[in-house]
């Protein structure tokens, strides 16, 4: 009979683990079975993490005398610190609560119930046989960094490095294009109210690019990143502007006498041209051009310089020797608001973008209609010239399609609507749009829809399934033909357009995973950035000290995005103002009267936490140094080695309850003395 | 028991940093994976005992699944590397003690790879179910460790 | 008979080295003469099993027993002396943790058999006669003990109060066990607490006078194949010892002569395998798989190429502690394990 | 490369010049062609509208055949007609998927002394193994008299492409594979955004109104393009667009005189072979006309127009870039 | 409610009811149809070629199915006017196999009589004529086919098609005059047999299917 008091809490989830794990008989079983190991209490709850479920866990530590709980839930990485919380409120070292995953590992992964309740069961008995060797143990408290790694300077990291700016804090915004702003900086009006993009973004650019508190590295790329929540090291890429930001003015001359044209498909979204060095659009923040080399006269053939030959400053800012910078930056915690990649049309042949000239992307759309656009705002088909009398809109193009992305991409409805407002304000032409299902629901959106059916424009529920330019009816000559199964009269229509314009579906970034990997987080299995709780951690992740903002998390609007960048804030600057941070002590130490002084574990430790004392031939480990992967302990031959919280104690003890049961629930484990 | 097929009892070890995240964003994006086998949390691979396997097998688990960082992700720059050099050790010793290759496996899995991570999962209960029970203890207390008297008719020859 | 006190000491599956050792202690063994009376030492003085089933319970004071239990010959007398012993000692590697007889445990009885009876260039047996625990004769019904299938410790069929490791144990420290016992049966002096009595509680690098170093080992030597230096600690030369894993209390004899600690003291207190802690620590400090070799079968054909040069891990790790590891022996897919 | 030829009921007769095409290229491009023996039928599309374990046990006929010709070696069978190409890798893919489906057809070949096991015979479209296999440099190497100024429409139907069960090798939607190919027989290749849209299939024999309706499309599209030929890839297309084009004619009151060719045909014309041994003269749309536009030289480079200078640029197509 | 309702692993059957619907999947070859993932959008009815000629287009006949609009459906003409040109299925945002769908229509018309009520009653007995060459014959026979079927059907087409495209035909050599036999037509009639066994052991055992 053990001597421990041990208190196990089984949580139903909801229905989450309940669905699945029979909570009541495990609490049942847990109180029955596992009195030798020490179980006095066991109780399941509806939702332990609730304040009633902690509460509950108190006062069975108050009222009997618990020193030692263990809670069947979630995850871990959710909720162990709070239910460490709840013990230390009640006066029980927090260290000696342990955590069993029966969500993440046994309900949600298990369909079978009678097995899933077994395994719950199995791994309860782990829990209890390594919580009667938890040590009550202290914290260890180092200080956090007070800079901040914004990395993506899109609206979702400009606004989040604002907030951090302007509460005194310094922020690093990393940008990997010449200028901050993101897609937004392409938009022309921004829905419901239509006010015009540039409009509201610019002054926060022109704020970022100039708050004392942000170092604005555009051009640059985080290569990687070392550390920890508190104390990262970022190292970053500047890459070579071939213009030097000390001496450059941002006259444009350069950019006027550049002889070299160049197709802009990323800005201008490819319908428009740029020079090979040029600024993406002229309120850019910084104001520096950058030299693209892989079409500059100069770089190409070694000769030209007309940008240098006419720079008026003193020094000249051009300098072609410029090379990439490799910065090694201290942050505390990091901010990805790294957005979103846009659809690829071309993947959709039967919408004819690429091959029919006039069907437009959402993004080349907006580029039209943007007064600072190509064609200064006009709304003409491809020719540059004539006005259209007909367009059709299409919604979900790669967004809600199994055959590309089968999720919404939430902005497409609204973004459509007010592509059919801006077609009839600018040309007055017919307007169709093509669409599933209309989703507006957000403050204003509806109101918005409703104004434009106000102002005729026809609404077809069917997804399009072609456009073609293979006339084969009277009226279809010389036109793009939209053909579609109106569902509400259940027949195939053709309907004559001069015009197209493709709703194309948000993506993450093409590099979403490698960015993932680099900065430890994860992706879904549609690319999206993963937030630590969907509903309530919206923003942070299951890496402490990363958190993300923006569409990097998913498709979203810009007051959603917005609202995200400042929430990523707002948690950053939490985190700040605890100005030290509590980390797990989990740390090796050598055991001195046991150490034989073998140096085999002396090169175990990356961190260079293991020193040598040549007088007295043993080993010891500085703790301050050791980050507690317990690589040591393991190699350790003598077992003169521990390491707090996964000791080999802890560890063969949980093994041994693991096997408690086999899969068929006959007694598995034969508790041999070893 | 007999009547239902063998179950294999598998214990995984997990990194807390990558394969302890993969099984959290395989429940979380609800990928199946059968319950043969029970995860438990280490700080890293590095931290894996070779005793812990014994101690698994001996104990009445039919195989021993061990996860950590892909090579070069070690959240503690390097130490899968040592695990990976410890498992193949104990490899090539577990083989003279009988134990087949498959039931002792070493798989990486980032925090990203949740499905990749069951997928592991039910390849190795497939194997596994494949060889067979392991019942360490049956293994010890095999025939011959009888008394005298016990011993069939058979073996009592002229 | 006297009123001193009664010692035993018995040989099971053993060499007969641990005697060798008992009578080494020197002129100590008058001492031995002058406290004790021999209650049944089959090496030196000529008792049978039925004088022993004679003596009352607990009539021996000291039972020395070495060997391992390899028979049930030898499992029987363990019980029988167990009964008539008041203190049992574990004597020696055999009788603590299996030893070379255990080693049998990586093969099967069959196998072993086959060796020593059959399959062997100096065996004259043409028409394979194996030992049969029972062959009926015109006399009668003759037996021989059952050979098992599995060697085990002395602690896994008996109750041990104290052990003292060593193949064989030195005789300094054989003499300090028997000066703890003398005293505290003449003076009335505590006895030590059970366990392992006699060596020391750290490994045996502790004792060994080579210089050592941070480890990086490229590959390892067969004792033939190289010279060592003198002064330089072996493992890292690329010699096996098992110095960092076995208990300290011999010296250091082997590694200070050259040759590579082979483990007979057994693991570290708090260290349940020796052979897995070696596993570890081992491979632990292999110079090889160097971090930023990502292709994992390139690195793992790296490793593998090291390891051949470790040509039996096992039996290497295991030399003395079989019989108390954790898996004890090997499996043998349908060699009549599991249930018949 | 050696083959096993499943030629289909069509090639037999009406589509004997897609056969003797066929087998007349393949000869210099190194296809060797060994038929399956005793094939059957692959049940088109009419078997599985009337009964699902026939029309499976039907298609799985000939790939067990298949199987047992190539001694286990995994055959890879070539069938020239989209219909037969589409019915026995859609068979094979769904014995594959489906294992009771595909152990209820095992019991019926059983019955017959066959078996069939799901996924051992790979079944490949003729243009197919010939852009993969041979590829286009192995064509353009056997070009004796190319196709200069020759204005083809390049047709492809639809089970070529879709829905593409097995090894995806071309665009469901829009394909090019033709489109090389005739460009590599010195053929001036014309857009044809109907390329990969229905004959009719067997519309015609349902409903010859809305047949003719799919049939006209397709003409009109080719004709708006100013092709000369249509060049097809199977037996049930030519069908239809051929021996049809006069009703279609009739009944739209058009004037279309596309001859509507195989394009094994048009290889073997720049191959330089006898049309007559390619089955020229077979065809209802007499290709002579059309034929005899071929020139000697190639056509000169038509000029890029210069877009004029308000015209926006257009998006770079994936073979631009 | 429970999370198991999105379990990707629970199969499409067991959160069907036994319904028309459920009847369909259940007889539809190569893995789940995915006849109840349809969210209605129409893309099938605007791509297909014989669409404006349906009197319900596909994406219609679903949702009649999910209705258990069972008469109605069988007596459609809408998978009659199927060309198998398999647009729905490749574009289908749901991946619903709606071609194949079709093709058990089909044949559950035929088997339940329905066809006969269809505007389309002619339709299989295009493919029942086809079907019986190939049993009778082990091939198909052009010839056999379309006069059986046209002198069945449409008289006057059928004069039409022997004086114009027939006549062509057979001067063309385009046409046999006689049929082609396989060599081993009794182990293929033998197979089929064996297959029509087969297949009504499955129908007696979940009904229904053809």
């Amino acid at each position: 009979m053990s001597e421990e008091r041990i208190g196990v809490y089984v949580c139903h989830c909801g229905s989450n683990i309940a669905s699945v794990v029979d909570v009541e008989d495990v609490a049942v079983w847990a109180k029955d079975n596992l009195a030798d190991q020490g179980v006095v209490v066991a109780r399941d709850y509806k939702f332990m993490c609730s304040s009633l479920g902690q509460e509950l866990i108190q006062d069975d530590i108050k009222e009997q005398g618990l020193d030692r709980v263990v809670v069947a839930a979630c995850s871990p990485h959710l909720h162990e610190r709070t239910f460490r919380n709840a013990c230390d409120r009640a006066g029980l070292n927090p260290f000696l609560c342990e955590m069993v995953s029966v969500r993440e590992q046994v309900s949600w992964v298990h369909t079978d119930k009678e097995l899933a309740t077994q395994k719950a069961k199995a791994m309860i008995a782990g829990g209890v046989e390594r919580v009667v060797y938890h040590e009550p143990l202290e914290p260890l408290r180092v200080p956090i960094n007070e800079a901040t790694l914004v990395v993506g300077a899109g609206i979702a990291g400009i606004q989040a490095a604002l907030e951090i700016a302007d509460s005194g804090f310094p922020v690093y915004l990393v940008e990997r294009e010449p200028s901050i702003g993101g897609h937004m900086a392409q938009f022309d009006k921004t829905f419901p109210t239509l006010d015009c993009s540039a409009c509201i973004l610019t002054p926060k650019m022109v704020d970022a690019g100039q708050h004392p508190n942000i170092t604005l590295l555009s051009w640059s790329e985080v290569e990687r990143v070392d550390g920890y929540v508190g104390n990262f090291t970022v190292t970053i890429r500047k890459k070579a502007r071939y213009v030097n930001e000390d001496v450059c003015t941002g006259c444009g001359i350069c950019i006027e006498k550049c002889p070299v044209n160049v197709l802009d498909t990323n800005f201008e979204a490819g319908l428009g041209y740029r020079k090979a060095v040029y600024r993406p659009f002229p309120q850019a923040v910084p104001k520096y051009p950058v030299i693209d080399t892989e079409n500059c006269t100069y770089f190409k053939r070694g000769k030209c310089k007309a940008c240098q030959i006419f720079c008026p400053t003193q020094p000249n800012s051009i300098d072609f020797e410029q090379q990439d910078q490799l910065l090694q930056v201290p942050v505390g915690n990091i901010i990805l608001a790294t957005g979103y990649d846009l659809f690829d049309a071309r993947r959709i042949p039967q919408y004819g973008y690429g091959r029919l000239a006039n069907v437009y992307t959402s993004l080349e759309f907006e580029r039209l209609c943007n007064a600072a656009g190509p064609t200064n705002g006009d709304v003409v088909l491809r020719d540059g010239v004539t006005k259209p009398e007909a367009v059709g809109i299409i919604h979900c193009v790669g967004s809600r399609d199994r055959n590309y992305n089968n999720y919404c991409s939430v902005i497409c409805c609204m973004q459509s609507l007010k592509f059919a407002h801006l077609v009839k304000e600018r040309t007055g032409a017919e307007v169709y749009n093509f669409y599933i299902d209309m989703r507006t629901a957000y403050k204003d959106y509806d109101e918005f829809y409703q104004k434009v059916l106000e102002e005729g424009t026809h609404f077809v529920r069917g997804r399009v399934a072609e456009v073609t330019d293979a006339a084969r009816q009277p009226g279809e000559d010389g036109k793009i033909i939209v053909q579609v199964e109106d569902t509400f009269i259940g027949k195939q229509r053709r309907i004559p357009v001069d015009m197209v314009i493709l709703s194309s579906a948000l993506e993450p970034r093409a590099d979403s995973d490698e960015v993932a990997h680099k900065f430890g987080i994860a992706c879904s299995a549609n690319g999206w950035f993963i937030e630590k709780h969907p509903k309530l951690d919206p923003v942070a992740t299951m890496t402490e000290g990363i958190y993300i903002a923006g569409c990097a998390q998913g498709p979203k609007d810009i007051p959603s995005t917005v609202a995200q960048g400042a929430a990523a804030a707002a948690r950053v600057l939490g985190r700040i103002q605890q100005k030290e941070l509590a980390l797990e002590p989990i740390r090796a130490s050598v055991i001195a009267e046991r150490c034989s002084g073998c140096r085999i574990c002396n090169n175990m430790c990356p961190f260079n936490a293991i020193l040598f004392h040549e007088d007295r031939m043993v080993t010891e480990i500085n703790p301050a140094l050791c980050q507690g992967c317990g690589t040591c302990v393991a190699a350790c031959p003598s077992g003169a080695i521990t390491g707090t919280q996964f000791s080999n104690e802890q560890v063969l003890a949980q093994i041994e309850g693991l096997l408690m049961f086999g899969v068929n629930g006959n007694l598995a484990n034969e508790l041999v003395p070893a | 028991m007999a009547d239902k097929q063998f179950e294999p009892l598998i214990i995984g070890f997990t990194c807390n940093w990558c394969s302890y995240r993969a099984a959290d964003l395989a429940g979380m994006s609800r990928v199946k994976y059968p319950p043969n086998v029970r995860l438990m949390r280490l700080m890293c691979s590095g931290r894996l005992d070779p005793e812990f396997v014994l101690k698994a097998l001996r104990g009445g688990a039919d195989g021993v699944l061990i996860t950590g960082c892909h090579p070069g992700e070690c959240h503690y720059l390097e130490q899968n590397y040592k695990a990976l050099r410890r498992f193949l050790l104990l490899r090539r010793t577990l083989k003279q003690f009988g134990v087949e290759p498959q039931r002792v496996r070493l798989i990486w899995a980032s925090a990203a790879e949740g499905a990749r991570l069951a997928q592991e999962i039910n390849k190795m209960v497939e194997e596994i179910r494949a060889l067979g029970p392991l019942t360490w203890r049956d293994v010890i207390s095999a025939n011959g460790d009888r008394p005298l008297e016990a011993l069939p008719a058979e073996e009592v020859t002229a | 008979m006297s009123d001193k006190p009664k010692l035993a000491m018995y040989w099971a599956s053993s060499c007969g080295g641990c005697e060798i050792a008992t009578l080494n202690i020197h002129e100590h063994i008058l001492d031995v003469d002058a406290v004790f009376d021999i209650a049944f030492f089959p090496c030196i003085a000529d008792f049978k099993v039925k004088d022993v089933q004679g003596y009352p319970d607990g009539y021996i004071d000291v039972c020395l027993f070495n060997g391992a239990i390899r028979t049930s010959e030898n499992e029987e007398m363990a019980h029988l002396l167990r009964q008539k012993s008041k203190v049992m000692v574990a004597f020696g590697s055999c009788a603590y943790e299996g030893c070379i007889p255990a080693l049998s445990n990586l093969t099967t009885k069959d196998a072993t058999f086959n060796t020593v009876y059959l399959d062997n260039p100096s065996i004259d047996n043409p028409d394979g006669i194996l030992p049969q625990p029972v062959t009926l004769v015109a006399e009668g019904t003759l037996t021989i003990p059952v050979f098992y299938h599995t060697v085990k410790s002395l602690d896994q069929v008996v109750k041990v109060d104290y052990t003292i490791p060593g193949c064989p144990p030195e005789p300094h420290q054989i003499w300090a066990v028997l000066e703890a016992v003398v005293a505290a049966l003449t003076q009335g002096a505590p006895l030590p607490p059970s366990g392992v009595v006699g060596a020391g509680s750290v490994a045996v690098c502790e004792e060994c006078s080579r210089k050592r170093d941070v480890k990086k080992i490229k590959r390892f030597y067969r004792p033939y194949e190289v010279d060592p230096d003198p002064d330089i600690c072996l493992l890292e030369q690329g010699i096996m010892c098992m110095g960092i894993a076995t208990r300290s209390g011999c010296g250091a004899l082997c590694p200070q002569v050259g040759m590579g600690c082979r483990g007979c003291y057994g693991p570290v207190p708090g260290v349940t395998d020796q052979g897995a802690k070696m596993v570890s620590a081992i491979a632990s400090v292999m110079d090889v798989g160097k971090m930023g070799e990502i292709d994992e079968a390139v690195l793992e054909r790296q490793i593998e190429a090291v390891y051949d040069s470790i040509p039996d891990p096992a039996g290497t790790f295991y030399r003395f502690s079989m019989a108390h590891s954790i898996l004890r022996r090997t499996r043998v897919a349908g060699n009549g394990h599991g249930k018949e | 490369m050696k083959y096993t030829y499943y030629p289909g009921c069509s090639l037999e007769r009406n589509a004997g010049a897609y056969h003797s095409s066929t087998l007349a290229v393949a000869g210099p491009l190194g296809m060797e062609f060994q038929e399956v023996d005793d094939w059957n039928c692959c049940g088109a599309t009419e078997f599985i509208a009337v009964d699902k374990m026939q029309a499976y046990a039907l298609a799985a006929r000939n790939l067990s055949l298949a199987e047992k010709q190539s001694n286990g070696n995994g055959a890879t069978m070539v069938a020239p007609c989209s219909a037969c190409f589409l019915n026995l890798s859609k068979c094979d893919a769904y014995l594959v998927k489906d294992a009771p489906l595909a152990e209820k057809v095992n019991r019926a070949l059983a019955a017959g002394g066959l078996h069939y096991t799901p996924g051992s015979v790979r079944t490949r479209h003729l243009l197919e193994a010939m852009v993969t296999d041979v590829g286009f440099e192995g064509v353009a190497a056997q070009v004796k008299r190319p196709l200069y100024n020759l204005k083809v429409a390049p047709y492809y139907g639809c089970l070529i492409v879709r829905p593409g069960f097995l090894d995806k090798f071309d665009d469901e939607e829009y394909p090019t594979s033709l489109d090389k190919l005739m460009r590599t027989l010195g053929a001036n290749v014309v857009d044809f955004p109907m390329k990969a849209h229905c004959c009719g299939g067997h519309m015609t024999q349902i409903s010859e109104e809305v047949a003719l309706g799919l049939i006209y499309r397709l003409l009109k599209n080719a004709a708006d393009y100013g092709a000369d030929v249509i060049t097809t890839i199977c037996p049930m297309c030519q069908l239809n667009l051929d021996a049809y084009q006069e009703h279609v004619n009739r009944y739209f009151g058009t004037h279309f005189k596309i001859p509507i060719l195989y394009f094994t045909q048009l290889m073997g014309l720049a191959f330089d072979m006898d049309p007559l041994a390619l089955g020229f003269g077979k065809e209802f749309i007499d290709a002579a006309p059309a034929l005899a536009k071929i020139g000697v030289e190639p056509p000169p480079k038509p000029k890029r127009e210069r877009p004029s200078k308000e015209a926006l640029p257009m998006p770079m197509m994936p073979e631009e870039e | 409610m429970t999370t198991t309702a999105f379990s990707p692993e629970a199969p499409v059957l067991a959160r069907t009811r036994r319904s028309f619907m459920r009847e369909i999947v259940e007889d539809t070859p190569g893995g789940d149809p995915r006849l109840e993932m349809c969210i209605q959008c129409g893309t099938c009815g605007g791509s297909c070629p014989s669409g404006a000629d349906m009197e319900y287009s596909p994406r219609r006949i679903f949702a009649m199915v999910e209705a258990d609009m069972r008469e109605e459906v069988l007596k459609a003409n809408t998978f009659w006017y199927c060309v198998s040109c398999y647009y729905c299925m490749v574009r289908c945002p749901q991946e619903v196999h709606i071609t194949d769908i079709m093709y058990t229509l089909k044949r559950k018309a035929i088997r339940e009589g329905y066809y006969r009520e269809s505007s389309a009653s002619d339709a299989p007995d295009f493919s029942e004529t086809f079907v019986d060459a190939v049993l009778k014959y082990g091939r198909s026979f052009e010839l056999g086919l379309a006069t059986r079927y046209h002198l069945r059907h449409h008289p006057i087409g059928a004069v039409k098609m022997a004086t114009g495209m027939g006549l062509e035909m057979l001067r063309k050599g385009r046409m046999d005059l006689t049929p082609r036999r396989i060599k081993n037509l009794g182990q293929l009639q033998a197979i089929l047999r064996e297959a029509e066994d087969v297949a009504r052991e499955d129908r007696e055992q979940i009904g229904g299917g053809a």
